[in-house]
This record gives C-alpha cells, sequence and structure tokens, in this order.
C-alpha cells in the first residue's frame, strides 16, 4: 500500500507542477501551488515524515498560500503573455541538469533500502539511545532540541532575520491605526460564527502540538505555524485593524526577539552551571531531567518565534495593502 | 478494507487535480482544491488507521484547520478584486 | 461476536464513504458548470467523511484514537460546509451565473 | 534493478520543473512558485532517503525497532520553515519592485532600467 499510494501522489505532484508551468493566470498557479503541498504532505505522512508532514501541511497550504495571494493582491493577477527569445536554451539547460543528476541517482542505494549509507551513521545511535539519554519518545524532537541544538538556533535566526527583513521592507513605522483593509467578511454571518468558532480551537491545537510534541509529531516550528494561523483566520473573518488591537505589531517584534533570546540564554545557562553552550544535562539535579527542561524552554523559544515572525509579516502585507487602498482612494 | 477505501481516496484525488488543472473558472479551481483538502484528511486518517497510531492523526486533525483558512483566505482576495474593480468602473 | 458485527458495520461504512467520495468526485469532474459541480461535491462531501472517519472510528484500537476522529469528525463537519457555502456565494458575488436548461 | 530508483528520478523531474520556471519564466511571482516547487522537491528527495522498508515513524514506541530514519526529517521541518520566511522575503521585494518600476515582468524593469 505504500508504493501505491507513492506512485499515485508523484503522478499528481507531476501533472500540477507541469499544469503550472502552463497556466499564465497567476491565481490559478497560487491554487495549484496549495494543491502540490497538500499531495506532498501527503507524501510525507506516507514515508514516516510526520513531523515533516505536520510542518508542510502548516505552511504549505496555510501560510504560504495567503502570502502568495495577498502579494497578488498587491501586484497583478496574470503573467503578460509575451514572447520571449525561443525556450530552447532554458529547455536545453534544464535538459542537461536533469540527466546529470538521474546520472549521479544511478550510483544512490535503492528507496526504502535499509542497508543504505546513510542508515549506518550517527542515526543507529539516535535511534537506540536517545530513550536513555534525552527521555522523550519523539526522535526528531530530541535531534531537534538536543543533539542538533546549534542548527536549529541558526535556523530560528535565520526565520528571525527573515522576519526583520520583511519588516524593513514593507513595515511603515508611526501610526497606522486608521488603517483598515477594507470591507472584511464580516458581513457573512455564518463565516462569522464558524470563524469565532475555530480560531480558541485553533490556539488550543497550537498549544497542544507545543507541549504534546515531546511524545507525538510536533514542536515548536509547527505550533508557532498554527498560532499565527489562527489569528490570520481572526484577521481574514473580522478584518486585520480588529486583529491588530488583540495583538499589537510593537508586541510582536518583542516576541520575535525575545524567543531567540530565550533559545540562546538557555544555552549560556548551560554554560554558566559548567557544561557547553546548549548542552541541557546540567540544567537539572540528573542528566534526563536536565534535558527535559533544556528541551521544553527551546522549543518554546521556537514557538514564540516562529508564531511573531509568521504574524508580523502577515502584518506587514496586510498593512502595505490597507497604505495601497488609502492612497489609491 | 482499508485497501478499497485508499484507492477510493486517490481516484477522488486524481479527479480533482484533473479539474483544478482544468478550470475553467477560477472558482472551480478552488473547488478541486478543497476538495483536495478534505480527501486529503481522510487519506492520513487511514493511513493513521493502518499504523494504528493515533497520533497521526494529529496531522489529519492539522489538515482540517489549515485547510479552512486556505479557502477563505482565497474568497478574501476574491472580495479585494471585486472592490477593486467596482471602484475602477464607477 | 461483537468484534465480527463491528467489523461488518466498518466495513459498510467505508464502503459507502468511498463510493459516495467517488460519486461526488465524478460529479466534479463532469458536471456542466460550477454550480452543479459544488452541489455534486457538497452534497457527498460531508457524508462521505462522516461514514469513512465513522468506518474508522469502528475499527479504533484505542479511546485516544477514537477521541481524535471525533474531532476531525467535528471540525470537518463544520468547515466542509462553511467553506462550500462561502464558495457560492461568492461565485455569485463574482458575477458567476448557474448555466440553465433550454426550457424544454 | 533500476526501478529502486524511480522515485528519485521523479524528483529529479520536479526538481527541473521549478529549475525551468525559474529561468524561463520572466514573472517574478511565477519565479518564486518555481523556487518554492524546487525546495519541495529537494524535501521529497530528503524525506524519501529516510524511508526504511517496513519501518515506523521515528516516534519510540514499545515493540518496535525498525523505525525510519530521522536525521533528514530534522533537517527537513527546519528547511520547510526557514523556506516560508524567506518566500515571505522574496515576496516582499517583488511588491517593491512593483512599487518601483510598476511591474514584475523581468524585461519590462530590464527595459526601464536600460531607458533610465
Amino acid at each position: 500500500m505504500v508504493n501505491l499510494i507513492d506512485i499515485v501522489l508523484m503522478g499528481l505532484l507531476l501533472i500540477t507542477a507541469f499544469a503550472i508551468v502552463r497556466m499564465r493566470d497567476l491565481f490559478a498557479i497560487v491554487m495549484l501551488f496549495s494543491i502540490y503541498s497538500l499531495a506532498s504532505a501527503s507524501f510525507f505522512v506516507n514515508l514516516d515524515a510526520v513531523d515533516v508532514a505536520l510542518t508542510e501541511a502548516a505552511v504549505g497550504a496555510g501560510i504560504s498560500t495567503v502570502l502568495m495571494l495577498g502579494t497578488l493582491a498587491m501586484t497583478r493577477r496574470h503573467e503578460e503573455r509575451r514572447p520571449r527569445q525561443p525556450h530552447l536554451l532554458p529547455l536545453f539547460i534544464v535538459a542537461v541538469t536533469g540527466a546529470v543528476l538521474i546520472y549521479g541517482t544511478l550510483d544512490m542505494p535503492h528507496f526504502a533500502d535499509p542497508a543504505a549509507p546513510i542508515h549506518q551513521h550517527v542515526v543507529p545511535r539516535y535511534i537506540e539511545q536517545s530513550g536513555t539519554e534525552i527521555g522523550i519518545p519523539n526522535i526528531v524532537a530530541s535531534i531537534l532540541a538536543s543533539y542538533r541544538g546549534f542548527d536549529t538556533l541558526g535556523e530560528t535566526a535565520v526565520v528571525f532575520t527573515a522576519g526583520l527583513g520583511v519588516l524593513t521592507l514593507l513595515g511603515r513605522f508611526g501610526r497606522r491605526e486608521e488603517l483598515s483593509d477594507g470591507r472584511s467578511m464580516y458581513h457573512d454571518m455564518i463565516l462569522r460564527v464558524i470563524g469565532k468558532a475555530l480560531v480558541p480551537l485553533m490556539l488550543l491545537f497550537a498549544l497542544y502540538v507545543q507541549f504534546h510534541g515531546e511524545l507525538g509529531p510536533g514542536g515548536g516550528f509547527q505550533a508557532g505555524v498554527v498560532a499565527a494561523a489562527a489569528f490570520i483566520l481572526y484577521s481574514i473573518v473580522f478584518g486585520w485593524d480588529r486583529a491588530q488591537k488583540i495583538i499589537s505589531p510593537f508586541a510582536l517584534n518583542i516576541m520575535m526577539a525575545c524567543g531567540v533570546s530565550l533559545y540562546a540564554l538557555v544555552g549560556v545557562a548551560g554554560m554558566l552551571l559548567g557544561g557547553e553552550f546548549l548542552n541541557y544535562n546540567v540544567l537539572g539535579s540528573y542528566p534526563a531531567g536536565g534535558q527535559h527542561l533544556g528541551i521544553f524552554l527551546v522549543e518554546l523559544g521556537v514557538g514564540i518565534t516562529v508564531a511573531a515572525v509568521m504574524l508580523s509579516i502577515y502584518f506587514d502585507f496586510a498593512a502595505r495593502l490597507a497604505v495601497r487602498k488609502l492612497e489609491g482612494e | 478494507m482499508y485497501i478499497a477505501a485508499t484507492a477510493a481516496i486517490l481516484i477522488v484525488m486524481t479527479l480533482a487535480v484533473i479539474r483544478a488543472v482544468m478550470g475553467p473558472t477560477l472558482y472551480d479551481r478552488i473547488l478541486a482544491g478543497n476538495m483536495f483538502g478534505t480527501k486529503t484528511v481522510l487519506l492520513i486518517a487511514i493511513m493513521s488507521a493502518v499504523a494504528g497510531r493515533a497520533d497521526m492523526v494529529d496531522i489529519a486533525l492539522m489538515y482540517a484547520l489549515i485547510n479552512f483558512i486556505g479557502t477563505i483566505a482565497v474568497l478574501r482576495y476574491f472580495e479585494y478584486w471585486s472592490e477593486e474593480e467596482e471602484k475602477a468602473e464607477s | 461476536m461483537i468484534l465480527v458485527i463491528l467489523d461488518i458495520l466498518s466495513w459498510i461504512c467505508l464502503l459507502t464513504g468511498s463510493f459516495l467520495g467517488i460519486s461526488g468526485a465524478v460529479g466534479l469532474f463532469r458536471f456542466p458548470d460550477f454550480f452543479t459541480r459544488i452541489h455534486a461535491s457538497g452534497v457527498t462531501d460531508t457524508m462521505c467523511t462522516v461514514l469513512i472517519i465513522g468506518g474508522l472510528m469502528l475499527q479504533a484500537e484505542s479511546w485516544q484514537m477514537v477521541a481524535k476522529l471525533l474531532m476531525i469528525l467535528l471540525l470537518l463537519t463544520y468547515t466542509s460546509p462553511t467553506s462550500a457555502h462561502s464558495l457560492a456565494k461568492s461565485a455569485i458575488r463574482g458575477g458567476l451565473r448557474p448555466t440553465l436548461g433550454s426550457g424544454d | 534493478m533500476v526501478l529502486g530508483l524511480y522515485n528519485y528520478w521523479i524528483v529529479v523531474l520536479l526538481m527541473m520543473t521549478g529549475f525551468y520556471i525559474v529561468i524561463a519564466h520572466g514573472n517574478l511571482i511565477k519565479k518564486v512558485v518555481g523556487l518554492n516547487i524546487f525546495q519541495t522537491s529537494v524535501i521529497i528527495m530528503y524525506v524519501s532517503m529516510g524511508k526504511v522498508r517496513d519501518g515506523a515513524p521515528p516516534i519510540l514506541t514499545d515493540g518496535v525497532t525498525l523505525y525510519s530514519n530521522p536525521l533528514p526529517h530534522v533537517l527537513m521541518l527546519t528547511a520547510i520553515v526557514v523556506g516560508v520566511a524567506t518566500t515571505a522575503l522574496a515576496l516582499s521585494l517583488v511588491i517593491r519592485i512593483n512599487e518601483a518600476y510598476g511591474s514584475v515582468e523581468e524585461e519590462d524593469i530590464h527595459t526601464q532600467e536600460q531607458s533610465s
């Protein structure tokens, strides 16, 4: 059954990708891209990558679709039909690169081969030892937050930097309370009622994903995205100006920085207590307890940063849209 | 029995993708995307039932929540565009 | 005995659900215009979800699984008619009209 | 013998589709979508390398000994979130370009640059 799902989903991915190449309507492209990412996420579940699937589900169908639609609202909807130089050169480059890559795959071990080199080094130790060394069932979480905690600190910093970048590119400083992004969907009663019921559910689910991440799929990255998505839903249904009154952009900027700092401070705390940077063993009275505390705090930091960055990015886009509307009038 | 349900859902997904690629209107594409989303939820639920693991159902739950946002966001921007067009006409 | 009955019930649920799903997809694929298509998918989608998730619930090994599936069921029964409704409404507002028959 | 590699080949095809969109199309938004397709296909590549036949998801459960490889999952999980953050950055650049040049087509921007 794994292979059946695998082949069908691969086929669907190919169909969507080719359709995206041919399509001119950018809106249709965004829709197809969201289908593409849904299909790839079910593909990840099929290949046992539950954490990756959770992330892709939250990011691909939610945040990136919303951001792309926001961009389309501010630019234009159609790709200009314009004869360019014959497509032969790009096609040739692509064909050559593809042929080289396929030649490269010939040396790779077969799909799902348990004897592949990738499964022989480092990983057996993670799988065998993480249960006793870290003491949490989700191996992905223990690698993410503990064994490779330094990597994750870097990634969190990258997310933070991207958030800052969007803020510098699109954010307008100064008063923006009087702006609004126009008629919200507030007039639609069914949507309003359902939205009101769903937002708290999503926030609850975000907390569940955050704190259950050590036992099942989940963790700071996913939880942050879901929390941001809840506020985005609120903002879409009730209007951006209302959402801003609940959580102000200034507070978001502070949260962005606080999350990364929390992560780094946990590392420094390890150093002060006599271990290495990001060594959680020394945080508690016994190593596994220290690991628990460390992973909990680190994931919390990641969650706060990711949620704040995603929401701040969305608010920046919405603010730009509102400014555009104001200038257009 | 699971395999029959899986096959049925995969067929539905394929038809939905074809509809999304063919169009012809944007609403058809959104409808197909929405249907693809609900069927993805079901597919993942079945996969986790086959694996017998309750924690994989979380992913399906996540989809059920997020897919809704996608659809609503699309409709929101549709309204935005129709406002723009109204303004352009008046 | 009870297990066999549960098995048979869940099979019936899964099979009917799959059938409904496929009929909805065929409708989505074959029907002539947007409103008939949304009719096809909107009518079958919810029932298909209820049946398939219900079938899985009958097979579930733990109460945790049942509770989570129930959550999915609730969410989908909330969101999927809502999005179908908003979509149809938005299509009407966007100027799309059903193609009507020739009146014969 | 070669059939065991079909997964990687389809991934290469997907990757090249994304690459083609990036180099052959002039619309900046479409280029961003192309980059995203490329990125997703790289993620699929890594995740397929991590799959072990009959393996379980890498969450420790009693009675299961064979797990799929968790390391690619960790790397790709962060890559997805970083990917969406950088996509947002790219999109905001596109918005600023559109404000400055009034177009998101590469050729329009180029001609405007030439004439000024």
